[in-house]
C-alpha cells in the first residue's frame, strides 16, 4: 500500500505552488474582486497554461500532455490555496471532463486541443436561476440544432468560448456544445457573493449547438461528470482551508492579548485544532478520491460525494474561523480574510451544495449495498 | 405568569399608538422604507427631524429626569414605547451610542452644569455623541489601549488611534479614554476625557467592512488638546468610568438582523427541492429550520425574562451576552443555509439577488457581528466567570507596569 | 408583562426543592438504581403525596388542590433536578392528564381523586417494542371491552395501578383504561438505560377496558395529552441539566490540575458556558410552555415543541459534559454524573424523540401560518 | 497511490492467510466469537493459548528484534499480519499494553540481562504486563504524580495510589513512575521502575466503569519494595522514561469499537418510521449518515495515509490525536441516534434489547473514551501545540518546588 502523492507529483505541486505564490499573491484575486472591469486574471491564466496545467489530464493523442488526475489534483490544491481568479474549475474540470466523457472522437480532436493549450476557454451551463434545477423541471430546451432559453449564473460565463449546456432535448435531457461568442447568444454579467470569480447570465436565442453524447443521456452525463468534478473542487477547496488555517496560525503567534499570544488561549488554540482536524479529515478523503478518479474505481460514487462533503464542511469552518481569530480586523474590507470566505461561500454551492451531496453519498451507499 | 400590561402601560400603550398613527407610517411586509441603508449624511438629516419631533412630544428619552428632557418613567414605559415603534416606518436612531453609554456616563461624571449644558441637545437630536475606546492594539484586551495623554497647563495633550468608532464621522462630541501614565499598572494608567469632535487635530476616517458598509471609523489624534474640565472622574479613573459605559453597552447589543428562523421557513416553503417538493417538505430542512426556531424562540423569551426583571429595578443579568453568543453564529448558520436552498443561484447578490438578498447579506454581515462588542470567546468567559464564578484566567499582565508588558513587538 | 412565577410558586418550588434535598439526596436514585428489586423509592413518593404534589393541577372537585399547571411545572423541574425515582411522570403528566382530557364525568370522579391522593399510581402505554408505533401500525387491539397483545416498555409498568393504553378499536384508535392488577394483565421488568425508574412489558389476554373518550379519536388525543406533557417532562429535563451544570462548575472550581483550578481553563469555563447558554435558552422556552400550558393558549403546540426540543438537548449537552469536566472518575459507577447522563437519555425517548418534536413543531408552524 | 501490496507483502500475506486458515475460524457476521466481553480470567486463558501459538509460528511480535522472541520484520509486515487477524474470530489481545508500551520502554532502558528475562515472556504470552501511571490527583496532568519512592539500602520502598491500570489483577509485571523528591520541580523529581506485581504491599481494586464492566483498576502501593537495579533510567529521569511509554502509547490508542456509520446506516435500513417507510428514506436520517460516514471514512484514510509514512519509516504523526478526538464523540452521538431511531424501545438494554445492545452499550461506554487515553481538551492542546506550533498554556506550575504546587487542599 501507498497512499501518498509520488515524488514526481510532489514536484509538479510544489512547482505550481511556488509559481502561484509569485503570480498570485492575494493582491492578484483582490484586484479582480476589486475591479468590476477585470473577471479574471489574463496573467495567471496565462501563467497556468503556461506551465500546461489545463492539459494535464487530457491525452497527448488530444494534445494534451495526459499526466492523469493525481497530477491535476495536486494543481487543484494549489488553485484553490492561492485563490487563483482564473477559469481553471470551468474549463479544466466541467468543460473539458464534459468532452473526454461524451464527446465523439471529432469533438474531442476539435475542443481538446483548444482548451489543452489555453486557447479555447470552456464552462459548464446547468442553473437557471435561484433554486435547484431538475431533470423535470429544465427550461432551456435544445431542438434543430438550437438552444433556447437561459442559464444563470454561468461560471465564466463572461468570458468563456463555449459552454456545455443541459438542455431539455426533444427525447429526454441532453448535453449540448454551444459556441458563446457565435450568433444567438447574448451574456450579462451577474454579481456574486464572490467577484473574484465572475458569473453571468447566458440567454441563448436560436444559438446553433451540437449534441455533446446521445439524447436522453443529458442528466446522467450532467451526474457523472459532476462527480469526477466534485473531487477536483474539493481538492481547491482544501487549499483554501489549508490557507485559512495558515493564516489564523500564524496571526494568533504575533497578536497579543492581555500580554500574551492569542495562539495560547485555549478558545483559540482548541478553535484552530478543530479547524485542523477538520482539514486532515477532507485530506483524506480526497486524497482517497483523487486515487478513485484516477483509477476509475467503483468507489468513485462515495468517494466523491465524501470528499466533496468532508471539503465544503472544511473550508467554510475554516474560513469563517479565520476571521474569527482575526477579530476586528477580520471583518474588514482591507483584510485578505473574507476573500477565503466569500470563496469558499460560493464553491460549496458550485455543482451542488453539502445537502446535495449527502444524499448523493447515502444513495451511493445503497446501490452498493443493494449490488 | 401575565403578558398582559398593567393598566398602566395599557394607557401609555395607547397614548404612544395613536402619536405614532399621527406622526408615522406604518411598516408594509416587503417595503423597505426609511430604514433602508441610506447614505449616513441623508439619513442623518432625516433621524434629526424624527428624534427633535418625539423629543418635543416627550418621548425622545422617557426614563431620563425631567431636567434633562426625558419623563423619569419607568423603564417599562420605554420598553413599551419601543414595541410601538418598532410596527412604524420610522428612520434607524443614529443616537443610540449618545443616549445609552454617552449619557449615562455624563451623567455619573459630569458637572451640573456640563449636563445641562450637553443632555438635552443630546435627547431632542441636535447634537450626536460618539465613544473612543477601541484600539487597533486593544481590542478585546480593552484596557490595553495606548492613545496618551499628556497634561500641558490646563490642557491635555492627546496623541494616538482609536478604531471602530461608530458614527465618529458625524458626531459633534465623543467620550475618550486615554493612558496618561504608562508607568502605572494597566488598569491604573487611564484617563477619561469628554471632547468636541471638531477640535483641531482630528481625522476621521471610515473603516469599510466585509459587507461593503461603513459602519466605522479609524479616529487619528494628533496634538489635539482638551481643557482639564472636560475630564471625567479623577487622573487615573479612567477604567472605572469605562466600566461605567460599558455596563451600558451590554444592554445595547444583544439581537442580530434577519434571516431568522421564520425567514428561513418561509424561504423553505416558497423554494423547491429535486423532487418538486417545497422545500419544507424535507425532513431535514425542517430539523435545520425547528432547531433555529428553538434557539430563536429561546432568545425572544430570555428578553421577556429580562424585561420583566428590569420592569422591576432589578439590574440585567448575563442576558444580552448570552443573546449575542447565540444570536451572531446563528446568523451567519442560517444565511450560509439559505443560500445552499437556492443552489449556485444563492451565490448571486444585488438588485437580481433572491429573497431580497437578505441570505446573502447575513452571510456577509455575521462575521463582523461575531465580533464587534465582544467576541463569541470573550462572552463565554464573561457568563463563565460572573455567572458560573469560574476563576478567571491566568493573568501575566495584571501587575505590571503597563510599559513592560508583551506585545509581540 | 410579568415573565416570572409569582412569590407563592417560588415558594411552592422552594418548600419542594428543600423536601427534595432532605428525602431524595443521590443516594436514594442510587439504591433503586442499584437493587432491582426495589422498583421506585416508597418514601419519596409518599413525602410528594404528602405535600400534595400529584394534586397540583387536578381540580378542587375531582379531589385535587386545584393549584394549576404553573405550580406543576415548578415541581416538575424540582422532581428532575432530584431524580427522583418515582412514578410521577407516568401518574401525573401523562394518566392524570389523559383521564382530564378524555375522562367522563364518571371516570374523572373515579380515577382522579385516586391519582390526586396517590392512592393509585397510573401510567400510560404507547410504544409496542423497539421502533416507532404509528397510528396504522398499533398492534394492541380493543374490542367488546377487552384489550389484546403487549405493550413495552411501559414506564412504571410493573408498579402501577391502572393504565391508559393506545389502542386499535373497531372503528379506528382509541384510549382505553385498564386495571393492571385484574385477569388478564401480565407484566414482566425491562431493563432500561436507566434502572432508577422501572419499565415492563404489559402483556394483554382480554383483559377488560373501559374505553377513555370515543373510539377513532385515540390517536389525536394521544398527541394532546403527549402537547401538554412535553411541557411537564421539559420542566424534568431542565431541572438535570441544571444540576449537571451545577455539579460541573463545583468540581470545576475545586479540581485542581497543572497547579490551578481547572475551572480556570478556558476548554472547561467555554464548556460550561456552553452548558448554561443552552440550559438558559431551554428555560425560557419551557416558561413560555408554562404559561401556554396554564393559559390552554393556541400557541401550545408551538411552545409545547419549541420546550421539549430544547430541554432534550440541553440535557443530554449537559449530562455528558458534566461526566467530560470530571475526567477519569467521571465514568466510573460510583461516581452520579452517570445516573443523570442516563436519566436524560430515557427521558429524551419518552414520549418521542427529538426527531420526532422537531418534525411537530415544523407541522405546527405550518398550521399557524396557513391559519 | 497504489492501494496494492508490494510482491514480499503479497507474499507475506498469502503465507499468514494460510497460516490463520489452519489456525482459526474466520468471522461470521451476527455471531459473537470468542471477542464478545467474557470473564477476563477465562479469557485470558483463552488469549494466552492463541499467543504461545501464535508465538511458536513466529507471528507473536514481527517487529521486534530476533533475539528477543520477534523476527525484526518491517513494520508493514504486522500491520499486514493485523489486518488478516482480523477477519479471524481470535480471543482479543491481554497483551497490547505490554508488547506496545512495556517493552519499548524495556527495549530503551533495561539491562540486557533483563531484556533477555522479560521480554521473550511477554511476546509468548507467558507474562503479562501493566502500566502503573496515573494518579487520582494525576491525570490530564500526570506529571502531577505524588506516589513517593524512597531509597532504603539497595531496594526502593513506594507509598501511594495508582489508578485507571488496565489489566493490573491479572499482571505478572508493571512498569512505574514515582516521586522521589518532592522539593524538586514537577518533571524533575521523578524516577522510574519495574516491579513484580505479586509484590508485598501490592494490593489491586477493580474500579466498574458506566458501562458496568471493570477494564480498569486502582493499585494500592504499602510499603512495597522495589530493588535498585530495576530501576530504569538514573535517579530523576522518571519523567524522560515516561515519554517513551507515552509515545508508543499514542500508537495504540485511537479507533473507537462499534457502531459506526454503517451500522446507523443498518439500523436506519431496517427501522421504520411514522410513514412506514424505512428510516433509510428520511432525508434528515441520511444526513447523519452521511456526516458520520464522511467522518469514518477520513479517519480510515488518515490511517492509511499514517501506515504509508510507517513504512516508509518516518516518526508517527498526530494522527492518533485526531482519530481519537473524532472517534470517541462519535460513537457518542452515533450511539443516541440510533437509540433515537428505536424510540422509547431504543432504551432498552440486555438481552431484550434491540441491535445487539449495540447503540446502548455505545452510549455507556463512550464516555470514558472521550477521556481515557487523553481528553478531548488535551488533545486539542497537543494538535494546537505540536503540530499547529501555537504557545503553550501559561504554566503556574512548572518551575515550583512540586510540594509548593497549589493544589486546592
Amino acid at each position: 500500500m501507498n497512499f501518498d502523492f509520488s515524488d514526481a507529483q510532489k514536484a509538479l505541486k510544489k512547482q505550481t505552488r511556488d509559481m502561484l505564490r509569485s503570480a498570485c499573491d492575494l493582491t492578484v484575486p483582490r484586484r479582480v474582486f476589486e475591479d468590476s472591469s477585470e473577471s479574471y486574471s489574463k496573467d495567471v491564466w496565462a501563467a497556468l497554461v503556461d506551465m500546461e496545467a489545463p492539459a494535464t489530464a487530457i491525452p497527448e493523442e488530444y494534445g494534451g500532455i495526459g499526466f492523469g488526475y493525481l497530477e491535476l489534483c495536486a494543481v487543484a490544491e494549489e488553485v484553490g490555496r492561492s485563490l487563483a481568479p482564473v477559469p481553471f474549475s470551468s474549463s479544466v474540470y466541467l468543460a473539458t471532463e464534459a468532452i473526454l466523457m461524451a464527446g465523439s472522437e471529432e469533438q474531442k480532436k476539435e475542443f481538446l486541443s483548444k482548451l489543452a493549450t489555453g486557447e479555447a476557454i470552456g464552462t459548464f451551463a446547468l442553473s437557471e436561476g435561484p433554486g435547484l434545477v431538475t431533470a423535470n423541471s429544465l427550461s432551456v430546451t435544445y431542438a434543430g440544432g438550437k438552444l433556447q432559453g437561459t442559464k444563470s449564473p454561468v461560471p465564466d460565463g463572461d468570458i468563456a468560448d463555449f459552454a456545455v449546456v443541459v438542455a431539455e432535448g426533444t427525447t429526454g435531457s441532453c448535453l449540448a456544445l454551444v459556441d458563446l461568442t457565435g450568433d444567438g447568444v447574448s451574456r450579462k454579467p451577474v454579481d456574486t457573493v464572490d467577484p473574484s470569480r465572475s458569473h453571468a447570465a447566458i440567454t441563448f436565442d436560436g444559438a446553433p449547438a451540437q449534441l455533446l453524447g446521445s439524447e436522453g443521456a443529458g442528466w446522467d452525463l450532467k451526474n457523472r461528470v459532476f462527480d469526477r468534478a466534485a473531487i477536483l473542487f474539493a481538492m481547491e477547496q482544501l487549499g483554501g482551508a489549508d490557507a485559512c488555517l495558515q493564516m489564523a496560525a500564524d496571526y494568533s503567534r504575533g497578536r497579543y492579548a492581555f500580554g500574551r499570544p492569542i495562539g495560547s488561549f485555549q478558545a483559540i488554540k482548541h478553535k484552530l485544532a478543530d479547524v485542523y482536524i477538520r482539514n486532515e479529515l477532507a485530506r483524506a478523503n480526497n486524497y482517497y478520491g483523487a486515487w478513485a478518479l484516477s483509477t476509475d474505481a467503483a468507489e468513485l460514487p462515495m468517494a466523491a460525494a465524501a470528499a466533496r462533503v468532508g471539503s465544503i464542511e472544511a473550508y467554510q469552518f475554516a474560513s469563517k474561523e479565520n476571521i474569527q481569530t482575526h477579530g476586528g480586523i477580520g471583518f474588514t474590507w482591507e483584510s485578505d480574510c473574507h476573500l477565503f470566505y466569500r470563496r469558499s461561500k460560493l464553491l460549496s454551492l458550485s455543482i451542488g451544495s453539502a445537502r446535495v451531496w449527502k444524499d448523493r453519498l447515502v444513495s451511493a451507499l445503497e446501490s452498493r449495498n443493494a449490488a | 405568569m401575565d403578558f398582559n400590561d398593567t393598566p398602566q402601560q395599557a394607557a401609555f400603550r395607547t397614548e404612544v399608538r395613536s402619536w405614532l398613527e399621527a406622526n408615522a407610517e406604518r411598516k408594509v411586509e416587503g417595503k423597505r422604507g426609511l430604514n433602508r441603508r441610506i447614505d449616513s449624511e441623508k439619513g442623518l438629516a432625516i433621524a434629526k427631524v424624527w428624534q427633535a419631533k418625539k423629543a418635543a412630544a416627550g418621548y425622545a428619552c422617557l426614563g431620563f429626569p425631567e431636567e434633562y428632557g426625558g419623563q423619569g418613567r419607568p423603564l417599562f414605559d420605554q420598553i413599551v414605547y419601543d414595541q410601538e415603534e418598532e410596527q412604524f416606518d420610522v428612520p434607524r436612531s443614529f443616537f443610540a451610542i449618545g443616549l445609552g453609554m454617552c449619557a449615562p456616563t455624563m451623567m455619573t461624571y459630569a458637572t451640573e452644569e456640563q449636563k445641562q449644558r450637553h443632555i438635552p441637545p443630546m435627547v431632542s437630536g441636535e447634537e450626536v455623541w460618539c465613544q473612543l475606546f477601541s484600539e487597533p492594539s486593544a481590542g478585546s484586551d480593552l484596557a490595553g489601549l495606548g492613545t496618551r495623554a499628556v497634561q500641558d497647563g490646563d490642557d491635555w495633550v492627546i496623541n494616538g488611534q482609536k478604531v471602530w468608532t461608530s458614527g465618529a464621522h458625524y458626531s459633534d462630541w465623543g467620550i475618550l479614554v486615554t493612558r496618561h501614565d504608562r508607568s502605572l499598572a494597566k488598569h491604573k494608567g487611564l484617563t477619561f476625557f469628554f471632547l468636541d469632535m471638531k477640535s483641531p487635530g482630528v481625522e476621521v476616517r471610515p473603516i469599510k467592512q466585509i459587507s461593503g458598509a461603513s459602519d466605522f471609523n479609524e479616529v487619528y489624534f494628533t496634538n489635539v488638546r482638551i481643557p482639564d474640565s472636560q475630564r471625567l472622574g479623577g487622573v487615573g479613573d479612567g477604567w472605572t468610568v469605562s466600566l461605567t459605559t460599558l455596563m451600558n453597552e451590554r444592554l445595547a447589543v444583544g439581537g442580530a438582523p434577519p434571516p431568522d428562523a421564520m425567514d428561513l421557513f418561509k424561504l423553505a416553503a416558497s423554494t423547491q427541492l429535486e423532487d418538486g417538493e417545497p422545500a419544507l417538505a424535507d425532513r431535514a430542512v425542517r430539523e435545520k429550520v425547528a432547531d433555529w426556531y428553538v434557539q430563536a424562540e429561546g432568545l425572544r423569551h430570555i428578553r421577556s425574562r429580562a424585561l420583566t426583571a428590569l420592569s422591576r429595578g432589578e439590574a440585567p443579568g448575563p442576558e444580552a451576552s448570552i443573546s449575542k453568543v447565540v444570536s451572531a453564529p446563528k446568523l451567519q448558520d442560517i444565511s450560509a443555509y439559505g443560500m445552499d436552498l437556492l443552489d449556485i443561484g444563492g451565490s448571486i447578490i444585488g438588485d437580481e439577488a433572491p429573497a431580497d438578498s437578505a441570505f446573502q447579506n447575513g452571510y456577509l454581515y455575521a462575521p463582523g457581528l461575531r465580533i464587534a462588542g465582544g467576541t463569541d470567546e470573550i462572552l463565554r468567559n464573561i457568563i463563565a466567570e460572573r455567572v458560573l464564578g469560574l476563576p478567571g484566567d491566568i493573568r501575566v499582565d495584571r501587575d505590571k507596569p503597563f510599559e513592560d508588558i508583551p506585545t509581540g513587538r
